[in-house]
């Protein structure tokens, strides 16, 4: 977070639950006193293909809301890469799903500060059952990468959006995300 | 179906896994073709919507106008050129909303063109709000404790409006579309088919329809056809509505554009 | 041999449209437009056009699109009230490019106002009605004649650009009778049409910006929308496209100034004073400056047949060194913010407003340049 | 059953959507929705030929004809 | 205690007029502006309002009026092709003197063009659009706080003064989510109502210009037309009574410029750079004059919070002292057709446009800066 | 009929000598008296026309508004205050022509006011142009040939629409014109009266229907009482107008302003 | 005809246009447009009240009461 | 006709034919080469009450085309006089009709270059059966003052305007009106 600032864009396809995911994050970090900017991509005024969503978290006023320096971003589709990966530096983290995309020719481990492709969906199906939940995994990567938000805070915004009978199977969600960044660290899975 | 019809090169079309729209679109080519008619000479006129798309991907002359406006562009084009096929396609909200007067002022005047509703009961390309047929007690993002105004019935109110041929039908009953949409656009004067098809993106979702092809197949059990109902009490028929052909008046004589102003 | 008839101005505009091969009409009727329906009306069947009443204005400017799609030059008449129905289908035919005619003949407003009364009130409304950016002509006529001929270069207009033209009128020009000659035939300009179905795009331009788009119902194929569209006519939401789009409707008529603008002058070159006006005004303030010649007062007029593409530059160009310009009109100020910005300082520039639904007599200049000791 | 006729299914995987109507409206089950979200053709050999599938398609995605390459 | 939440614009402009107490909104959907309605929907028969989703904007905008005229605070929101068809009713408010509230959230135009995409097209739209001389007030919201704060403000100046007010907003703020303080209650104005059915002339005005009229349905038995009418209310085709009429409809705003007008100026007075801009633009404005003078550049800003009326002089003092004015705006170039009058030729005058649909980034703003060598 | 609701320092009124207006505006007043209504809550809303300035001329709430917009106004009104009468005066242009959109959306949403159509078969105020109401062959200043497209009725369109009571008079049948203005005006729902008045200025000499009594006294033949009308044939009915109670359905519950969406 | 009722016929002559109106509805000729166009009250004793003239009269320029003047 | 300008307004209630009579003259002076503009007010859009028309006659380019400064006045109706007398001056005739109006109290001899009291109305009931032909009566009056069309243009342009069983009717009525000034020249029936 450089002077207190840290823009994130999470890109991937309609109805993954990416701008809810970006929504959550940014009640989390309102709650510790935060300032943020959140917005989306609209397609065409028909649904599917392709989306965004950005998050501008700081410490101060924000005044043009929109990212244009990300600190981190999160793709789980090549389109949402493709179509929304502009102004990824070396001061960008970047992370794929690797479960369903491929390596991208255009990025590589110099043109950002780190390219993490984890299984995001695979882990998620495997650990949880089905794919309910998948931005979810992706909150608790980007709480594990970067701690912008505490996991505290995180929590309480996530079980905020849900119906008590699924608040567990979230949490779990938000912890294999942590986890799974954690055990890359550990193992390594950087590209 | 002629695929020469289809841009196919503009394909996939837009609209969301399992939508109603691209059903009719077929049908509509296929009626096309059926009729033999001149490729060249047919113009399709539409709306603001998703069903509005739908011209776009057919090989005709095709024009996409303001929401609600199709009918007066197509009214233009008609009496301009008398001898085109003018079709307009149409969404529920396009036409019965905000195009209301058109279409029973088209209706009135007996203009000869033929006007498909796409009707999926709701606004689709705005994010699922309620139309005037949205039925009462659907749930829809203006109407989050069910619709309490009463819908339109669509052959009510342009049959009332003086329309020479109204029919209605379902996607499911792709056979029935085909003859309808056939007769509508053989038919010289005004004429109109309520085609009952889906959203299954927010009015399916919103009022737990099921998947798109639980909707779709569901149409067996709330269409009724004319034939049948006729037979059946109201109590026996709430909750269902009646397809096939309602108004069916042929042309007094060879004059169908209205011509006294012409 | 041209001859000559005593016309209302509405009739004017109905019988210019004729001549410049008008062959479709829809219309709602208006006071004081409604003559030009009702001309119509008995007109358009001796010519095998065709006239049709909507059922509201939105209705007629939208069959008068669909019409000229289909291949005729179309108009339609209306006011106020009228206008702003129309506002959404002027934004239309601009995007999709339909050559299209609209008369507004101005009354008192705003909303219902004095419908018999005379105003000069749709001034900017004629420029910025619409939403988004958008450019098309305005013709002011200030005379019967003038009713007639600006009619048809508006068609022709219509027809070279594929471009909206409005003919912003008035109520005492609609009314007014005035003999006018006619020619026997008058210039018309068609549309151009593309030559060859291979290839066919049909926003695609050359030099000229203006596309050769195909009629309906002449085996082009040809897809038309308001959203932003590529070459192809099919929608887009591309940046670049939507870019390049608005910028060339812009430039189709902005790099035809010489063609499209017709501005008036008269005595402005020793001019200590000088009115700029449109439309009816010009008519008093022509009588004035004759009037104030005469007293020795040295004024000039400056008349703006072409309203919008509003060049500054031709304007300030056009008008001479006076260093006082007044600017009479019947509103609370309109071409007067615009001509400000034309000459900012270097001016005194004066307006003169008159808002009770009478014109801006050659007294009534008088007096003002009087009381105001210009 | 010699003289049962069979047919070919042409799909036109990028148009397809995956919505399942095919699946759905098929009297024999010939499609399924894979555990990958995905149309699959199942059972070809099953088909009758009755069209529903194809008029149904909202995609255009489907093409059912007689297999005469038997005879 | 005042309390935050997130919102998206869209949001905080219904919460917004809740909290002014609107208890009537009618509309219909359109991107980017539904999700107004579809709050609307969900809260007001929370708060005994009243919800109603009308057939189009036409039915919209005077069904507002109809509630307003029977004494409820009223919002209706849309965009461009919405606002389009709003005109005429905008008009008839106006000159009844209804109080209304308008939200019209920019997308790129003109026509249907890009429905998701930003812009700022409908600036002059928002002044113009209507026939007939007329004036209103515009309020531009630059972030999601402002959109609810200026909501409130919108409906209570509405209130104050009997006249329409637009929220002229954009897709982008429409869909911008932030942090939003929200007091437990917010200051509100209620329009003033006659006291008494004695002598009670309904558009009878006093020092404020701004008329008593009653309710309907609370036994005065007023007389509401969109003709020009007399303080009775009634219509008349009077000169005298016609321009008495529109010149208090004008001053009745024009003489309260320092209540109505708010411009917020940053860091122009040593500037030799300042940016005029509005709305989302400014945020963009905001941040590059933040660089540039840490870069050493002495940049400033003036944001116009309200954009209509707009007073030359209030800008010409707002704005200091900077040789070289940069207008940036999401348009072809509309709200610099405005600064090139207030400024004349005092200054140098330059747009900065974007006609793709993207927002002006700081960083084009820098560049802009760099290449022209400003 | 109480004068005290008649703005008569207003009269002369400023319609033509023998236009049917009049008329209507004082069965209104009378029916308004009979029925005890609380004068202080009753609204006149009207749009633009001859027929819209009637309102002006009652001493009760009125608003002149913009041409065909007088239903969605009165729909706000009548929202905003339910304890209000909100009461429609229009002409046949100013509701089928440019308005037809709203009222066939206040038929359909059932919203408690009382639309009452001065139908005089012609645009009056602009001079007498041809309107959705103008007869076949009939002779306007924009069917100098006579009029070609085909009329509304407006009973049907209404009832197609989902009005819940609709009727029609005529100016000569007073105590008829009373009775069904009464019956309308107390309807829970939406309501509509087709006034057959007249406009001996246009539609009247452009017609050759004689002086303004010849034209009032001629409904005589050319009105059929419903009952009647109901025991003759297609071919007795030939160019004459029924008039008569057409629809009249009882209001379900105790809700008569749509309350979901309140 | 000592018991026959007689009626008091007002007509308010400023907003009187002159229509005939009443001429027409009259079932007793008590109206008449005179040679001046102008309408006149020219049999009002052959008045039976039956108001048709008032109740279509439309410019509310007559009112006709029993007249109980005699009485 | 000063330096070649004659100003005429016509001023009665709706329904007299004075817009007609009007464009009449105006026809007649166009057949004679001249230059004319005319006008009419428009009341309320609804019928009835006073009308004026005007007409400017010249022998050159007519630029303000409404009359300001008028050569004749002629009234059929008070109301008409009250409404529409401005501009009245010493150049003006003066006519009105004595069989329905009063003497306007505003106006004298002194005020006008000649004031006319002609029983109009009452002389073309008389002459030919009923008021058909009161405007045509009218045109013959303006004729026999001005003399600014002559009397074979104004015959043409009146039959242009009338069917033809009317044609005798309304040369008729032009001599009487013609007549009428003859005799009120030689009987000086002046007020
Ligand atoms: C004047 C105007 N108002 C509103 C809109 C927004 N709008 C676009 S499509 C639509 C409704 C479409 O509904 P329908 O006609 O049923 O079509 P569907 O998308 O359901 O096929 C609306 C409200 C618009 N484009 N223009
Ligand atoms: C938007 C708009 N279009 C047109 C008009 C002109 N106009 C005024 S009244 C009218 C028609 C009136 O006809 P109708 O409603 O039948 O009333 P009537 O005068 O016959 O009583 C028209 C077209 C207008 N005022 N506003
Ligand atoms: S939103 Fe509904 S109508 Fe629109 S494309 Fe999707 S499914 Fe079809
Ligand atoms: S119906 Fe068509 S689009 Fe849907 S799954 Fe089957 S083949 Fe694919
Ligand atoms: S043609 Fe019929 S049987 Fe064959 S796959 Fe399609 S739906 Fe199934
Ligand atoms: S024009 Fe017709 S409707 Fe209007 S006031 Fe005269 S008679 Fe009545
Ligand atoms: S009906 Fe009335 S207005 Fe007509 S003539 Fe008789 S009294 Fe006069
Ligand atoms: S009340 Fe009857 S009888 Fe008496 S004057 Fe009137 S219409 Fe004639
Ligand atoms: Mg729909
Ligand atoms: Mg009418």
């Amino acid at each position: 977070m450089d002077n207190g600032r840290f823009e994130l864009r999470l890109t991937g396809s309609g109805g993954q639950g990416l701008i809810l995911a970006s929504i959550i994050v940014a009640e989390a970090a309102i709650a510790e006193g935060k300032v943020v900017t959140q917005s989306q991509v609209y397609g065409a005024e028909a649904r599917g293909g392709t989306t965004k969503a950005e998050l501008i978290i700081s410490d101060r006023h924000i005044a043009y809301p929109k990212v244009t320096d990300p600190d981190l971003v999160a793709a789980l589709t090549n389109e949402g890469l493709k179509q929304y990966g502009g102004g990824i530096s070396r001061k960008t983290v970047v992370v794929i799903d690797s479960s369903t995309m491929a390596l991208p020719e255009s990025l590589n481990e110099e043109a950002c500060k780190t390219l993490l492709a984890l299984p995001i969906r695979n882990a998620t199906v495997e650990k949880l059952g089905s794919e309910l939940g998948l931005n979810v995994v992706l909150l608790g990567i980007i709480q594990g990468l970067t701690e912008v938000v505490s996991v505290e805070a995180l929590r309480t915004a996530v079980s905020l959006h849900v119906k008590k009978q699924y608040v567990d199977l979230n949490m779990r969600a938000l912890d294999l995300g942590i986890e799974m960044v954690r055990e890359s660290a550990t193992t390594g899975i950087r590209i | 179906m002629k695929m020469s019809n289809l841009r196919s090169e503009r394909l996939p079309n837009i609209w969301c896994p399992g939508c109603g729209n691209g059903i009719v679109l077929r049908s509509l080519l296929e009626s096309v073709e059926q009729l033999g008619l001149d490729t060249d000479k047919i113009v399709v006129v539409s709306g603001i919507g998703c069903s509005s798309r739908a011209p776009a991907y057919t090989n005709f002359d095709n024009v996409h106008t303001l929401h609600g406006r199709a009918i007066p562009v197509a009214t233009g084009i008609k009496l301009a050129n008398p001898d085109l096929t003018v079709i307009v396609l149409t969404g529920d909200g396009d036409s019965s909303a905000i195009g209301g007067n058109h279409l029973i002022h088209a209706a009135r005047r007996d203009v000869d063109i033929t006007v498909i509703v796409f009707n999926n009961f709701n606004y689709g390309m705005t994010g699922g709000q309620a139309s005037p047929l949205t039925p009462v007690a659907s749930v829809t993002t203006t109407t989050p404790g069910g619709n309490t105004d009463r819908p339109f019935d669509l052959v009510n109110l342009t049959a009332g409006a003086g329309a020479t041929y109204v029919a209605r039908t379902g996607i499911y009953f792709t056979k029935h579309m085909l003859d309808h949409l056939k007769k509508a656009i053989a038919h010289r004067g005004f004429s109109l088919v309520d085609v009952i098809a889906q959203c299954p993106t927010y009015f399916g979702r919103f009022n737990r329809k099921g998947d798109a092809g639980q909707m779709i197949v569901s149409q067996k059990d709330w269409l009724v056809l004319k034939s049948v109902a006729d037979k059946k009490s109201p109590q026996e028929l709430a909750g269902k509505i009646v397809i096939g052909e309602f108004v069916n008046i042929p042309p007094p004589g060879p004059a169908v554009v209205p011509e006294g102003q012409v | 041999m041209p001859r000559i008839a005593l016309m209302q101005g509405n009739e004017a505009v109905a019988e210019g449209a004729l001549a410049a091969g008008v062959r479709f009409y829809a219309g709602y009727p208006i006071t004081p437009s409604s003559e030009v329906a009702e001309v119509m009306a008995r007109r358009m069947p001796q010519v095998q056009g065709v006239f049709i009443q909507m059922e509201d204005e939105i209705a007629s400017i939208m069959a008068i699109v669909g019409a000229s799609l289909a291949g005729k030059k179309v108009l339609t008449a209306t006011s106020g009230p009228g206008f702003s129905l129309m506002q959404e289908g002027l934004g239309y035919a601009c995007m999709i490019e339909a050559p299209i005619v609209i008369l507004d003949s101005m009354r008192y407003g705003p909303s219902t106002g004095m419908p018999t009364k005379v105003s000069q009130m749709d001034l900017m409304q004629s420029r910025w009605g619409t939403h988004g950016d958008h450019w098309l002509i305005v013709y002011s006529p200030s005379s019967v004649q003038e009713s007639y001929d600006l009619t048809i270069r508006a068609v022709n207009m219509a027809e070279k650009y594929r471009t909206p033209v409005v003919i912003l009128s008035d109520e005492t020009i609609s009314h007014l009778r005035e003999p006018i000659t006619i020619a026997d035939v008058s210039p018309t300009v068609d549309r151009r049409l593309p030559a060859e179905r291979a290839g066919y795009l049909p926003y695609k331009t050359d030099a000229t910006l203006v596309p050769a788009i195909a009629n309906v119902g002449t085996g082009f194929r040809t897809s038309f929308t308001g959203l932003v569209h590529s070459d192809t006519g099919f929608q887009t939401a591309n940046g670049h496209v939507a870019e390049a789009l608005i910028t060339r409707l812009r430039d189709k008529l902005l790099s035809k100034l010489d063609d499209i603008i017709e501005l008036e002058a008269d005595r402005v070159e020793d001019a200590d004073i000088t009115f700029i006006s449109f439309g009816i005004t010009a008519r008093g303030v022509a009588e004035a400056v004759d009037v104030l010649r005469t007293r020795g007062k040295k004024a000039g007029s400056l008349r703006l047949v072409t309203l919008f593409p509003f060049s500054d530059d031709r304007i300030r160009k056009a008008a001479g060194n006076a260093p006082t310009i007044v600017v009479p009109e019947l509103n609370s100020g309109q071409l007067v913010l615009l001509i400000k910005r034309v000459f900012g300082d270097s001016r005194r520039i004066v307006p003169l407003n008159k808002v009770n639904g009478d014109l801006i007599s050659p007294a009534d200049i008088l007096n003002f340049v009087a009381e105001e000791k210009l | 059953m010699p003289d049962r006729k069979t047919y070919k299914i042409a799909h036109v995987r990028k148009w397809c959507k995956d919505c399942g109507i095919c699946v759905a409206v098929c009297p024999r089950k010939v499609f399924e929705i894979d555990r990958n979200d995905r149309q699959a053709i199942v059972n070809p050999q099953d088909c009758i030929g009755c069209q529903m599938c194809v008029e149904h398609c909202p995609d255009f995605a489907l093409n059912v004809t007689e297999d005469k390459s038997d005879a």
